[in-house]
């Protein structure tokens, strides 16, 4: 076990799966930082600090700066992975998604399908997503419930520097096309990580992060800190919360949810994302299909409002879900009988 | 030229096999037995044989929604294909991507598309990849294709491949067929430079080409120079505009109220690239028209043996729908 | 009133509100068909007979036949909604949206918000969309399931031709964006239009297509028909169903449903889209949050599988929603006791 | 040159503020004050205001993510700008947006864009409409103008944007401003063409102009002739390439580690369009140095007065979120 930051142990799950199998490669704007400067390549060595030392170590023909050209890198990966390496594409913003979601949509997630399983699509694109830098509009979006929808891709939140490390391995060695969303707002967050070189965590098996028998609040990503942060709070008034973390929306780990909701009869379901058809209604709509019958109280879901992402610090703050957000969720659905 | 009778003959028959596997489509299309929406490639094999002819299987090409006649020209089963467009369970692509979405990517075909526009990326990820494995013994690169049209060239993500395989110096070739309509549109119309797709190439920092793509010889010494050029390490994509025709609507059922009088009738007296190279074969006297005319026969009965198999061959089923989707989940 | 195929009230329309106000424009590829050619500008009208004769009647300053450049086209919207037109932009196959969803996203919806309230965007942008017609995967999908989760926009999804009219009249008059959602299997359905040159539907307002008392069907769309069709088919067994047409997707009429489900006490959402963050999830979440205590059954969702769609027509039908399935999950709700 | 002395003092004064206004901003933003990510256009100033200056409110301009420079030239209020990067109630977006998203519908600036390349479809938009709207009196077109980074001119909006200028004949330029760098990135690798952006307009079909961006008279006489050009209806898009520095870093925090040793200092040194200015007016006796001397002083007061109003602005609530989505919900 080693002490990392969320953002070292991506680079480091990078660098050690481009040391083990010569077909990882990496491609990105900024990746490298520094092309065609008096500084030279490595200057900067990518704006998220996540692939500095890959171009020294590798070399440009596996760790491809690009232009500012989304569609062509997440188009790249695509012909990259179908003609048999591992790419792992860098887009610098998840909000970026808008210019390349074709690519993602329509053609990586959907090639093993139209093509009768006679192809295989091993494509990673990371994605750096979320607000809390009052970056505004454009640089704060989450986007999980838009690939979430979307049949052929796996799509992986990881919540911390740990998870981060195994779910990136699982990505890149995963024969499906996987979207990896990095919360910006997690990059500074230290954790243990297993120094393990093959330490992977399977898809679609969600993580307890915290167990009681009065609510289940379910989470992934950014959001699960603040589920922990509620449960840890109302702990300390005698309620005990179960907080699941999904680690991966796509595929989904049902079981785990139902089964605590069988436990609890209550769900809170916590997203960054605007409030309609979002991975909150997802969550929520399994709970009432298959957990009907253990439901006591209606569902919560604590969620961004119906807006853009609003630029100042109190707009920004009052925007985005909170512990005290959770916990007063929490609370309404207890006081429900 | 500087091909030989087995190279001249395959080549023919190559032509050919796309020809008749279009115009038995398009009768096949009149009964209602085929669904979905079919572009037909009839009137521009010369491009696509006389680019194909070049490629070995190490080597990749993107084709596009007209994407038959590059797909049996990388080599593609001719009856998986008709199986496909039939939407057979024992289709290419078990009956889940038809005629728009066929594939083989044991053959370096990866995938016809319904998007116009986004193989050129692909095209280019490919040969990033065969930049990877780096040159063979022959100290040359495998390439990759990308086929694209008039009306595709207008697209953001056409622009974006092009510059991202320059500065990569990505070995990647990127075939425009320009055949003077996007759709409905004229290209005269519908791309600000009319009918000039290399000079945009060009001023992405390409190197281009141009020729007659009805002209099948045309086609293939241009296309050796394109290759020799971008299969050199170092030097990255080339450009090739080739002029060519659409001998049927933009899809099967088009009411083609745009084309001129006579306008079809014309092209396809004047500017059949098949009619072309038999004519410039039997005049020099390479091949015989005995043999040329074995071919037609032959291709007649691959083509009737598909359609057959195709009527014949099992339907997919509802469990099928779920399959696919991903290797695990 | 006068008897018109679903795609001629929309093109009549237009034509009508380009006629009332010299600011509407329409732009698109193929919108006026035959540019460049021989044939000539209407030698084709639109592929989908949606603009036959607005490029003769109003000429090529406000009938604009664009390359193939969705994102040119969907930006050009915005700016000339920004520079005081009313744009009616056409993406041929909602499909598309991959190509150009940063444009929809990022500066059509956001831009009233990121200029703090002093803009307005009336711009909108129509989208053949669904499946039906064999057309594979990258040619049926449905997006409302994205478009609804973006704040800003307004969707619409009329299943009538009389609500296609009033909608799309609707829409071109409102001052805020609207992303107009005509399915592709309904252009050549025929219905009474209202010839009142007037006539517009208000967003937000569901329309009651049957009433029963026994459970609530929602749909939207194409899926209103095969809502219909059930509920027609459950009535001969005296089974009573309210099936809701909600019309529009953002702002949605919450009330009706909400109401609907406090009489019938189960819910049974019918939705083309695959099943993960779906507007169906989206209704369920709703229900289960706000009239918990009226359902009397887990909530059925009637939705496409987790899968693209197929090409072969054994798989598409196996793929679509359809009365049969929906009338099978009313009487899967009415049997849970 | 013809320009009149109040020509050159209100030019003088408009690249003045845009500098002050940067150059106060890089230090407030280090006391965290300020939030968000802010891109200084200190360095370009000639080409804002050498473009901005033939303008009128009819004219709509269209800018990017480096958008203060551009919004101060078109006449954005400097407070409500301020004010607006603070995050304040009573900023010109009402806190909503920040320095990416600085908007005056206005006054012709239809919005700074987090988006690089999004700007461009949106300005031919705009050409459009003002294309409908015809010509004015004088038988001239109102244009609209987009900026564009050489980072920009790699995304595929920016060239689908041009090709549809082009084939609608759109009252639009496309400015490029090419100041070498695209975050961290220099143009010579990711520009396929390196310091050449003209000529990829070119080859989509428009006439392009280039002139040093540092030089505000030569950004000014360019400008003179492609409106005149643009402004005559039928003759459609034009684009011009400036060449011109960025003397901060890509963004407040940048480390600027890809700067060769030196590098600003030399450029503040010989390619600062301010001194430029000053030296060729004063030099030619065109304005006398007290002039000068009096505007600077006089911006700094005016810069003053905005932080002080920007840092005693009612500050946003909670209930303000919900605000202005839509105009009817
Ligand atoms: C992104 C996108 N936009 C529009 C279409 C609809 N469409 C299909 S083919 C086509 C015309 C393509 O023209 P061209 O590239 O010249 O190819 P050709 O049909 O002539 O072979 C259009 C507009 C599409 N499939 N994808
Ligand atoms: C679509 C998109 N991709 C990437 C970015 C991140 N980004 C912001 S500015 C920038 C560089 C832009 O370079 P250039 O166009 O030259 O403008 P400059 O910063 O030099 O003014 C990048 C990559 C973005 N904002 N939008
Ligand atoms: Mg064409
Ligand atoms: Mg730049």
């Amino acid at each position: 076990m080693a002490k990392l930051m969320y953002r070292d142990a991506i680079r480091n799950t990078i660098f050690q799966e481009m040391q083990r199998d010569a077909r990882v490669c990496v491609l990105g704007e900024d990746v490298v930082g520094g092309m065609g400067t008096a500084g030279g390549p490595e200057a900067i060595g990518g704006i998220w600090s996540t692939s500095t030392g890959l171009y020294d170590a590798f070399g440009a023909d596996r760790v491809i700066d690009t232009p500012i050209s989304e569609s062509a890198i997440v188009g790249a990966a695509a012909g990259l992975a179908l003609a048999g390496k591992r790419p792992v594409a860098e887009i610098m913003f998840a909000d970026f998604i808008g210019v390349c979601m074709d690519q993602l949509w329509n053609q990586i997630a959907k090639f093993r399908y139209m093509f009768g399983g006679k192809s295989i699509c091993p494509a990673v694109i990371r994605m750096p997503c979320g607000a809390g830098y009052n970056a505004a509009a454009q640089h704060s979006q989450v986007i999980h419930q838009f690939v979430t929808n979307m049949p052929g891709l796996k799509v992986v939140m990881p919540s911390t520097p740990e998870d981060a490390c195994g779910l990136l391995r699982q990505a890149i060695r995963d024969d499906d096309p996987v979207i990896f969303l990095e919360h910006k707002f997690l990059y500074g967050m230290s954790g243990e990580v297993s120094d393990d070189p093959d330490f992977c965590i399977p898809f679609g098996h969600a993580r307890l992060a915290r167990a009681g028998l009065d609510a289940t609040i379910v989470a992934a990503g950014m959001m699960v800190g603040y589920a922990e942060a509620a449960a840890d709070e109302l702990a300390k008034d005698g309620i005990g919360c179960d907080v699941i973390d999904l680690r991966t929306t796509s595929p989904l780990d049902e079981e785990t949810i139902l089964d605590s909701v069988e436990v609890t009869g209550r769900l809170i379901v916590v997203d960054e994302a605007p409030p309609r058809c979002s991975l909150a209604t997802d969550i929520a709509a399994l709970v009432a299909s298959k957990a009907f019958a253990s439901l006591k109280a209606p569902i919560e879901m604590v969620t961004a409002p119906h807006t853009p992402v609003p630029f100042a610090r109190e707009l920004e703050s009052a925007y985005l879900p909170s512990p005290a957000k959770v916990a007063a969720a929490v609370r309404q659905t207890l006081s429900y009988r | 030229m500087q091909m030989n009778r087995e190279a001249l003959t395959r080549a023919y028959r190559q032509m050919k096999l796309i020809r008749e596997f279009e115009e038995r489509l398009h009768e096949e299309i009149q009964t209602g037995e085929i669904a979905g929406f079919t572009h037909l490639y009839c009137g521009q094999e010369a491009v696509a044989v006389g680019v194909c002819e070049h490629l070995s299987e190490r080597d990749k090409i993107v084709s596009t929604h007209r994407g038959h006649g590059h797909c049996l020209a990388k080599g593609c089963d001719v009856t998986g294909m008709m199986k496909e467009i039939w939407g057979s369970q024992e289709g290419l692509c078990n009956g889940k991507g038809g005629s728009m979405h066929i594939a083989d990517l044991e053959k370096g075909m990866l995938g016809a598309n319904g998007i116009v526009g986004a193989g050129s990326p692909i095209g280019v990820g490919a040969g990033l990849a065969l930049k990877i494995d780096g040159p063979d013994g022959d100290g040359k690169l495998g390439v990759a294709i990308t086929f694209s049209g008039d009306g595709a060239c207008n697209q953001g993500t056409t622009f974006e491949a092009m510059n991202l395989a320059v500065v990569t110096k990505a070995p990647v070739i990127f075939v425009f067929e320009n055949n003077h309509y996007s759709e409905h549109t004229g290209n005269s119309y519908a791309v600000g430079t009319a009918n000039d797709i290399a000079s945009r190439a060009e001023a992405f920092g390409m190197k281009v080409w141009r020729a007659d793509g009805t002209d099948f010889f045309a086609v293939h010494d241009c296309m050796r120079e394109v290759l020799d050029y971008v299969r050199t390490p170092g030097n990255g994509p080339a450009a090739v505009e080739f002029d060519t025709e659409r001998f049927f609507g933009h899809f099967e059922g088009d009411p083609q109220r745009y084309r001129g009088p006579g306008e079809i009738d014309r092209l396809r007296a004047t500017r059949d690239c098949i009619s072309k190279f038999r004519d410039s074969v039997t005049q020099a006297g390479l091949l015989p028209d005995a043999d040329l005319d074995a071919i037609d026969t032959e291709t007649l009965d691959v083509i009737e043996t598909a359609v057959k198999a195709s009527r014949a061959a099992p339907r997919p089923t509802a469990a099928n729908v779920l399959e696919n989707v991903y290797i695990t989940y």
